[in-house]
């Protein structure tokens, strides 16, 4: 028999559960430790961010929220990776992203408190929204690249997908584009082992997800996500050979969602105790940090120090959003259209008489 | 005889058929160790087993696609669209499919499923949580669309869409899930489909609505009789096939006529029951008919969610404006 | 001036603003060296070249989904659904994003798209190829929804339809797509969205119709006048929003209406028409309002589909009742 | 770098373009000549029955019509690998495989002829119809398959889907449930290079569209696809496997659509014409009328008999259809639900009215 085709998937991984390099051929800017450690501060800023926000929805501040601990390093990776004229398309978790490219905390914030406002980014102006419907800011993505294309920018598209997301119709259509057209996007599956209470093993029998690519015949890797270090060398790579024209890729981050899937989910009805303990022992905080002590590069009170002004940072933002008015009532036909038609402005009149009462 | 929950009402209809049946099956995301995300399915799966009560890979084309195929080789799946707003990528299997087996091959195949959708705002929930989007099926022949608003009428009208030969489309309000609790037996009694429900009677006006609007719009009758308005409230309960008559009936009792519903107004399903009025209700109506419905917007998240909702207040409004005109 | 049919009025449409403006694109299944399966968009790829005239995967979803991603991008895609029955699954990204992010961000992304929609039947096409869905949208907030039906409004509310910064969806009445020439000039004149055109002023009753059934509107309408009956006929051209006033202003005038569509009758867009009469235009109206329409059935296979179609026969009948009526 | 995955895709041919065998493992039934003519014989009718097919579209006696002219050996290889109870989820062009289940050639003429009765297959009374939505039937297939899992039934279900339709979405999803759950499903790709005027190039980056599968993690291979002992050999393979509770597989079948897309097409405006004469020396049924009439099992005179028999079959079977009435006007009624509700009554009298008229 002759064979038509063989494909391979790579794991990458730099730095092990416990923070020991496992390589030797660090990329250039993991040899600077200033660099590392301002993003191991980046991600240390978002679990405080992410515990608050917690703790805003117990106290009923915050309508339901979805948290995105364990996930920092990849989140963290794929923001920083960027250029500021990318285009990121979240889902609902990547605050790390997020705030690199400089979306505020108070707009998280304001979005999950039911305030549409929290969508209007003040940092990259084109970047989607948070986007619920699963996985289709893939094929929004696939087509900012497409725009690229046509203008001919040196733009990337970068897209994030959860495993359960990644069965979704869309994730395959956005891959399938790219590959058709080398379009410059990099879909990232951020695989967290559940969605919501879906295992990984009910959503597929592939054995990777990062082979998911080779339907589409892009490039694929597979990433320890929980080690920042291998997520942002896997998307410099990525997004380099995109931003060159050499065409899209998906990179598989392999981590685990250690909070329950939104504060609405209770995971102890489905999720083992025992998986979550073992999930603790590889997150991405620890291991970065315990690099970065054995590096020198970070000492116990540059942590306080750090943590401690996390805090006020976040107190900031959250008092920014608490003190945030309601919107006019008038604000859900304002932006429907460009300009509001005829058609509607009587409905308009009549919500502000009622109001007025 | 058990108090309970319009929610538990569903789940004690689909174990009750489960058990019956063989061929029914329950698929969707999240509907089995789980229970599903509002708990409709909780305890299916540990009675069933995973396999009867399937959680399914994470793809709305998947559950319907699938769906339609068990229907058509003797299933009697019960797929859940976790969320109205999620229904979207179904809607191709169920109007493309679903609805046209039986024409499509003369009565060979048939496709008796039953798409379950949590319906509609109110909930403080997410963006797209909150949908009342019950219009993108009204207008498709083969379907049935149905939306019960009591726990006995959950219990016995999803039973009927279990048993029923043809696709149906419930709809389930779930502002509404654990509203209140009534005494519902489990015996096995199926409601008619295809009827209106007159929830109280009236001689003044007709209040027409479905879903979780009834609460509202019995509240209004309420609020109507205190003044001295007696209102009469029917629940749509299948808005395809509509049960026109029922409708009219009441009508041609009361001359008058408010429907209330939570989607958009323009061609929302209330313009549907407004046009067999001026069909055929002409010359019983002494005053024009009221539409109190969702504004021609989207549902704003939920900060502001409560004033794009029909309110008692504005049915009252409308039902007196009604009595003014005529 | 060319004598141009409606179909080459759009591909002129097409090709003026690819022309004037480097944002707008075309994208579809065969639209690129095949000049799409109706020709619409014949020529274009040999003028603007395959990056902006593209042939994409055969997946709708793709479609729709990467249109939405250029249109928040800063491009003016122009997407086509090879016909009526493939629109389903572009539902999804149309209603959840197209018609969603101005208001989801508040104005900072905004999607200025137009899907074009090779709509309707009677050209004795396979399954699929004949459906009147425009129900799908018309409840759908934050969406045009637009039919011409000859080929200078083609022309003119094509190009309305690209400027638009909103999304539009354009449904093109594909069995009239070759029935006569008109003159048209390619002067770049848009015509306004947003407005109902009158067609034929009368007195006695209003017909109301659009698409490809305003041919045998305007047939009904003559074979009417020879009985001495003055019929008056609106386009709606844009259902939505829809310009009511024109019509209200109609019916004051004749105190009937007939409405004639294709679609199916329940909840199908002339129950939103019928519905805005009950509530607004009740003491105008003399006699009940008329619905000539496709039935509450799938429309059949070509061998029965005239059987199905509004017929000039019926309208005028429907015509006729409201003149016996009142 | 570790390796967390690796791939090959094999493609299988046993006989060349002339009719050679390139391999000597002939699996037993291409080892009986007889089974092979009647393969053969199969196709041969077909054939016939397609240029009558389109024959009747030219004349005005058939509405648009979708020839299967180059896929015989793809179809009839399906058809004749199934069991009678398993269940066939075709597209809309392959009568080869319906012919073997038992559909009868008046009920394709019915179908395309604007007749629903068309339909309703007086063959496998369980058989999907023909599915127009491009790649719907993939997802029927697969929950067919899924029903078969649940009533543990040794049944399994194939569907087919063209090369532009393996871009749908839900031909993705389709092979996702079959290895999430182990279906008994069976995928076949035929892919005849074209999806009307889009070539095979533009509608993906993969090498080979067999590969997709692997996205699923499902078994995959390529197959000459108009080598009808090699199509039949790969699914029987498959169908085995799968009834064996062993799970689903991809099959691509390349070969080449050498008709117009269907007779509403012109498939001159955008394909070479040096394409279309390349790809007849590749067609299947001479290579398989040489091999047999090498192995004289086959002859020109049998060749001439069973043609004349095929053009008088055929006869019948168009005289049939032509004879058909038309259906009363009331059958559009008569099967949108199981009883007519009562809100439909009416429509279905006044019809009824209109007719008498
Ligand atoms: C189309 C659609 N279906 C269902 C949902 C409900 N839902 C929200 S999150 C989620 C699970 C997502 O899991 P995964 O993709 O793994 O991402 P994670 O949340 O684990 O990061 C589901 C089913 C949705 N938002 N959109
Ligand atoms: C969902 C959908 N979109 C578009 C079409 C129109 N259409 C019919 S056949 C076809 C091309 C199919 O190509 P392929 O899948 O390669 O199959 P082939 O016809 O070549 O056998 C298209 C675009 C359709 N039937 N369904
Ligand atoms: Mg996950
Ligand atoms: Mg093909």
């Amino acid at each position: 028999m002759s064979i038509a085709a063989s494909f391979e998937i790579e794991y990458l991984q730099y730095l092990d559960p416990e923070g020991k390099l496992v390589r030797n051929d660090l990329p250039e800017f993991a040899r600077d430790p200033k660099q590392l450690v301002e993003l191991y501060k980046t991600m240390s800023f978002v679990r405080v961010f992410d515990s608050k926000a917690v703790a805003l929805q117990r106290t009923g501040k915050l309508g339901t929220y979805a948290s995105c601990l364990g996930h920092e390093a990849a989140h963290v990776a794929i923001g920083s990776a960027m250029h500021i004229d990318d285009v990121f398309a979240p889902m609902y978790r990547e605050y790390g992203a997020q705030f690199v490219r400089g979306v505020k905390p108070r707009e998280v914030l304001m979005y999950w408190g039911g305030d549409e406002r929290g969508n209007d980014f003040s940092g990259p102006a084109h970047d989607f929204p948070w986007c619920v419907p699963i996985a289709t800011q893939c094929l929004h993505a696939a087509g900012a690249a497409m725009a690229f294309k046509i203008r001919k920018e040196p733009r990337v598209a970068v897209s994030v997908v959860g495993d359960g997301g990644s069965s979704k119709a869309d994730f395959y259509s956005a891959i399938n584009m790219a590959g058709a057209q080398t379009l410059p996007y990099v879909s990232v599956i951020v695989n967290n082992q559940w969605a919501i209470s879906v295992p990984r093993s009910a959503q597929t029998g592939a054995k990777t997800l990062a082979q998911k690519g080779i339907a589409a015949g892009l490039e694929c890797l597979q990433v320890d996500g929980n080690d920042l270090i291998a997520m942002r060398t896997a998307m410099d790579y990525a997004i380099k050979r995109a931003r060159h024209g050499h065409g899209g890729m998906v990179i598989e981050a392999v981590t685990y969602r250690l909070s329950d899937h939104t504060t609405a989910d209770d995971a102890r009805r489905y999720r083992p105790d025992g998986e979550v303990k073992a999930a603790w022992e590889r997150e991405p905080l620890k291991r970065l940090r315990n690099y970065l002590l054995a590096q020198k590069a970070w000492s116990d009170k540059h942590e306080e120090a750090w943590k401690a002004e996390c805090e006020r940072i976040v107190d900031i933002e959250v008092n920014a959003y608490l003190e945030t008015k309601v919107q006019p009532v008038e604000a859900m036909f304002d932006f429907v259209y460009a300009e509001l038609p005829v058609d509607l402005q009587e409905q308009r009149a009549q919500v502000l008489a009622l109001e007025k009462r | 005889m058990a108090q309970i929950t319009l929610i538990e009402a569903l789940t004690m209809a689909m174990a009750h058929e489960m058990a019956r049946d063989p061929s029914v099956v329950v698929l969707g995301e999240d509907v089995g160790v789980n229970g599903g995300v509002f708990r409709a399915t909780a305890g299916l799966s540990e009675k069933f087993g995973p396999v009867r009560v399937l959680d399914t890979p994470l793809d709305e084309t998947t559950i319907a696609g699938i769906a339609v195929g068990m229907a058509a080789q003797g299933m009697k799946p019960i797929a859940e669209a976790q969320f109205d707003g999620f229904v979207y990528p179904m809607v191709d299997h169920i109007i493309c499919h679903a609805a046209r087996f039986r024409t499509r091959t003369r009565g060979r195949l048939t496709c008796p499923l039953v798409l379950r959708v949590p319906w509609g705002g109110g909930i403080r929930a997410p963006e797209h949580h909150s949908e009342a989007n019950e219009s993108i099926f009204t207008n498709v022949p083969g379907l049935r669309v149905v939306m019960p608003s009591s726990p006995s009428r959950a219990y016995g009208m999803l039973l009927a869409a279990i048993r029923d030969p043809d696709p149906v489309i419930f709809f389930e309000p779930k502002r509404i899930y654990r509203q209140y609790k009534e005494e519902v037996a489990d015996d096995g009694e199926a409601l008619p489909l295809d009827v209106c429900f007159v929830l109280r009677d009236g001689s003044d006006v007709t209040l027409v609505t479905w879903g979780a609007q009834v609460k509202e719009t019995l509240e209004a009758a309420d609020a109507l009789a205190k003044e001295g308005i007696s209102a009469e409230v029917i629940d749509v309960a299948t808005l395809k096939p509509l049960d026109f008559d029922t409708i009219h009936e009441s009508v041609k009792k009361t001359g008058r006529c408010v429907i209330v519903h939570e989607a958009p107004r323009t061609a929302g399903f209330g313009a549907e029951v407004a046009a067999r009025l001026a069909e055929h209700a002409m010359y019983d109506l002494v005053a024009p008919v009221e539409r109190v419905t969702g504004y021609d917007t989207h549902i704003p998240l939920f900060r502001l969610e409560m004033k794009y909702l029909p309110s008692v207040e504005r049915i009252v409004a409308a039902a007196k404006r009604t009595l003014a005109a005529g």
